[in-house]
């Protein structure tokens, strides 16, 4: 059993580097339109200077709902799991 | 500018703001907090069917977030930049699924969690994961679906630790916990491969980039595999049962209908996202490889099992199996002529098995409420008191077994007839399943609530027991008329899947 | 060009730091010393973060570094009170 | 090699034998040491592939909130990892 | 110039937490496993993002004409960051009610759930 675990773990991380030796080359990422027209653009648009808040709070503010849910679903469920209970 | 314009984004909206609020409500009074939670329930229920109408007699609806106008999908020179819902026929289909399952847990959630046991923060929870599964339905970009399936990930698992003071459901709840974080870190793996190939979040848009690299293909290996194991289908089906088994009631149910999400999420990946490429029938042969065991194991499995809540999970399991088959095979051959008949098999298997095994779980729960117990050695003569109960267990389980009347039947019957033109083998592991399933069914059902009467068993509240009638008459409202759903329902979500790629593409790119 | 050149040789010394911070992580027999070691590296992290962004000759890194500078305390700082305090 | 590229595979390898140690330790609150240390070096990665708001926000939550919260249930549960 | 190395990075640490996950039977060590495997994909994306010779994408006190390294991925980290927190969070707190109930934190001890 633990040498099917071995086993499915190094075909999984060989899996995972030979992943990593396909990408493109580490620092040319590319020719990505969304962040040529992010930089581009988000000054004039979002009015903030740092193009990763523009992205986080306007473009992709949605995502960062579902971010802020997700820290409301934790804090939820620690304090239902912390929780006196009568029983 | 209607209401109509804004659906989708009010029906993710909408339980999300009653999900922050209701804690507030709660503090102040219980009915004030009651009357909120129908409230939204009841809203996000109609916003949903709303939309379901619209999609089915207009089409694909697009909904861009953040925009000028919602329509506005692309930047000027024709790529998305900006988070868009895109909602199908597929899509809406899930939602109905979603919306049926989630209204009668929240009825049943009313009487069956008790006021002293965390009621607000389980109901909270129950408003979150709802959410998150109309999120990830509706949703029409790739990290978005990330974001999507981590908040069911965590509602969910929180739910199912709800009974603290017992020790079972946090071990339950901490293995799935594991699985479901390592499926959706995948997801997010194959989500960044994709990125860094083309630059592009949008599903419509990667899809009409992908090509069928090498890094392609590790990216629908590690999508399969994330969502497979969120799904349970069989080598990461540990969680399924211990979590089913373990949940309260109410929320195992909206479990099913959150496995049924992941299970939606791999049909869009393979094919909308991979439609273009996907012509390699080694993918078709896993899923349905996969589907058989599930099947097969699951069923086994079942025969086993001395607690009714694991025995029921094992049922639902192996549903997913049959999901598995009936999809799968269209994956195999680029189009073949059973195909849509299968995808049809399979996409109507998914709201028979929401609506069974909801009901089977719901009345699991009025069980175990009435005789404190589980465990099918000491159960017995429970019909006395549960007439009502035991009528809808009986019910349940005949549509699960897939009994001529009743809905399962139907679905299975589809999946049956396209799986034999491939392998009549298949169709044998398919019918051996469910014959299978009817006799631990039966047994089940003899053990608990026939017999002489051993105690008194409190009877089921009237909401809990309307939770459970609306779940059976959709059941045999499906059995009696599946015509009519197939052809309203059934059939646009399997085209939307089948040969809807195109439309979908359109939709959001133009053009 | 020479005085960034420094910088940066300043900077790739202060890591040859944490290597041996990072030994001594390892190797450190009871908990105080790992805590005191992560300590020092956080230590240096700040230090090549405002090296780097004088390299670089960008303020906004420099800001940065005196963020992660006000920020990186606490998680030593919890240690210690466990360290302190015990299981209870 | 430039003064960056050798800082940049420094730092890779100094996290990966930080999460190693996370890994390899016995000791409960030793192993979270080492996690958070990784986490730091992992900001000092982040910075170096200059992206500044990602190196604060590893710091401050993937640093010390996450760092506090196991050091918490360690308190509340046992130190030592059992063989 | 030191070709994908970043990249092969990030997948020792995705393997460092898989094989945590599959050879330790600590709790507490299960979830640093999950934690390295979160770690590891942040650094994936934020890598995939680099632009040799660019700038961080702020506009304060930059020269215009320099290249930017791309904004989105940080964007995307900055999401997850917090989402592992969450994660983490939770998984903890799973921990210590088990222990509360079992009073060991090692997971053969506490397998009452089979088959």
């Amino acid at each position: 059993m633990k040498w099917v675990r071995v086993g499915a773990l190094l075909l999984v991380v060989g899996f995972l580097i030979g992943a990593a030796a396909w990408m493109r080359p580490f620092g040319r990422p590319p020719l990505a339109e969304m962040d040529g027209y992010f930089i581009q653009h988000a000054q004039a648009e979002a009015g903030a200077n740092n193009v990763v808040t523009s992205v986080v709070f306007d473009y992709r503010g949605f995502d960062t709902l579902g971010e802020a849910a997700v820290l409301f679903c934790a804090v939820v469920g620690v304090a239902l799991l912390l929780r006196k209970v009568a029983k | 500018m209607s209401l109509g314009t804004h659906l989708p984004i009010l029906a993710i909206a909408v339980p999300l703001l009653g999900a922050f609020a209701l804690p507030i409500f709660a503090k102040v009074h219980k009915r004030l907090r009651d009357m909120w939670a129908a409230a939204v329930g009841a809203f996000t229920c109609a916003m949903v069917i709303a939309l379901a109408v619209q999609v089915l007699s207009t089409g694909v609806v697009v909904y861009t977030l953040g925009a000028t106008s919602p329509a506005q999908t692309v930047a000027p020179g024709g790529f998305p930049i900006r988070i868009t819902l895109t909602v199908d026929g597929m899509s809406a289909f899930m939602g109905l699924i979603s919306a049926l399952v989630g209204l009668a847990s929240l009825i049943y959630a009313f009487q069956f969690l008790k006021e002293d046991q965390g009621k607000p923060l389980a109901m909270t929870l129950f408003f979150l994961l709802w959410a998150g599964m109309l999120g990830m339905e509706y949703t029409g970009d790739m990290f978005n679906f990330f974001v999507f399936l981590e908040i069911t990930s965590i509602a969910a698992c929180a739910l199912i630790g709800y009974r603290t003071w017992e020790s079972r459901p946090a071990e339950a709840a901490f293995k799935t916990m594991a699985l479901y974080t390592v499926g959706g870190l995948l997801v997010l793996l194959a989500v960044a491969i994709l990125y860094g190939q083309y630059g592009a979040l949008n599903i419509a848009y990667l899809s009409s980039k992908i090509g069928g690299s090498q890094l392609d293909k590790i990216a629908l290996g590690l999508l399969l595999g994330g969502l497979l194991m969120k799904a349970g289908a069989v080598p990461a089906h540990m969680w399924a049962p211990d979590a089913y088994g373990e949940a309260p009631a109410q929320a195992a149910m909206v479990l099913v209908a959150n496995t049924q999400a992941s299970l939606y999420g791999l049909w869009r990946v393979l094919f909308t996202l991979f439609g273009g490429v996907l012509a390699a029938p080694a993918v078709g042969w896993l899923v349905v490889s996969l589907g058989t065991l599930t099947l097969l194991v699951a069923v086994l499995m079942a025969v086993l099992q001395r607690d009714l809540g694991r025995l029921i999970a094992y049922g639902a399991v192996s549903q997913i199996g049959y999901m598995l088959l009936g999809v799968g095979l269209v994956a195999l051959a680029s189009r073949p002529d059973f195909g849509l008949v299968a995808m049809q098999g399979g996409i109507f298997h998914m709201m028979n098995d929401a609506a069974t095994v909801g009901l089977l779980m719901l009345a699991a729960g009025v069980v175990r409420r009435a005789a404190g117990t589980k465990d099918l050695t000491a159960l017995g003569g429970l019909g006395h008191d549960l007439k009502w109960t035991g009528g809808f267990f009986f019910l349940g389980a005949l549509a699960l077994a897939g009994i001529p009347p009743f809905n399962g039947f139907a679905s299975k019957l589809l999946i049956y007839e396209s799986s034999f033109r491939l392998s009549p083998l298949l169709t044998a592991v398919a019918v051996l399943g469910s014959i299978l399933l009817l006799a631990v069914f039966a047994r089940a059902f003899q053990g608990v609530f026939l017999g002489p009467k051993m105690r008194e068993a409190e009877p089921a509240p009237v909401g809990m027991l309307v939770a459970m009638g609306i779940l059976a008459a959709v059941i045999l409202a499906m059995g009696l008329a599946p015509g009519f759903f197939v052809e309203h329902l059934v059939t646009p979500a399997a085209r939307a899947l089948w040969e809807g790629r195109d439309l979908y593409l359109a939709a959001v790119l133009g053009g | 060009m020479i005085a960034e050149l420094s910088f940066g040789v300043a900077a790739a010394v202060m890591v040859g730091f944490m290597v041996v911070s990072v030994l001594r992580l390892a190797i450190g027999p009871t908990a105080a010393d790992r805590a005191v070691a992560m300590d020092t590296i956080n230590t240096l992290v700040v230090t090549t973060m405002v090296l780097l962004g004088a390299a670089f000759g960008q303020v906004v890194l420099v800001d940065v570094a005196i963020v992660y500078a006000l920020l990186s305390f606490i998680s030593t700082l919890y240690i210690a009170r466990y360290l302190e305090k015990g299981a209870r | 090699m430039s003064v960056w590229a050798a800082l940049q595979v420094m730092t890779l390898v100094l996290i990966v034998v930080g999460a190693a140690l996370a890994v390899r330790l016995k000791d409960l609150l030793a192993a979270v040491i080492a996690l958070a240390a990784a986490s730091l070096l992992l900001s000092l990665a982040f910075y170096l592939l200059q992206a500044p708001d990602v190196a604060i926000a590893e710091a401050g939550i993937g640093a010390a909130l996450t760092t506090a919260i196991y050091v918490l249930a360690i308190r509340k549960t046992h130190r030592k990892e059992e063989e | 110039m030191i070709g994908n190395l970043p990249f092969v990075a990030c997948m020792i640490l995705i393997g460092l937490g898989l094989w945590t996950l599959l050879s330790r039977r600590n709790l507490i060590k299960l979830a640093i496993g999950i934690t390295l495997i979160e770690k590891g994909v942040n650094l994936f994306l934020v890598t995939l993002g680099y632009v040799e010779q660019g700038v961080a994408p702020i506009y304060t006190y930059t020269q215009p004409g320099v290249t930017m390294v791309l904004p989105t991925p940080q964007a995307l980290t900055l999401t997850s960051i917090v989402i592992g927190m969450a994660t983490t969070a939770l998984m903890l707190a799973f921990a210590v009610v088990i222990y509360r109930h079992r009073g060991t934190l090692d997971a053969r001890k506490i397998r009452e759930l089979k088959g």
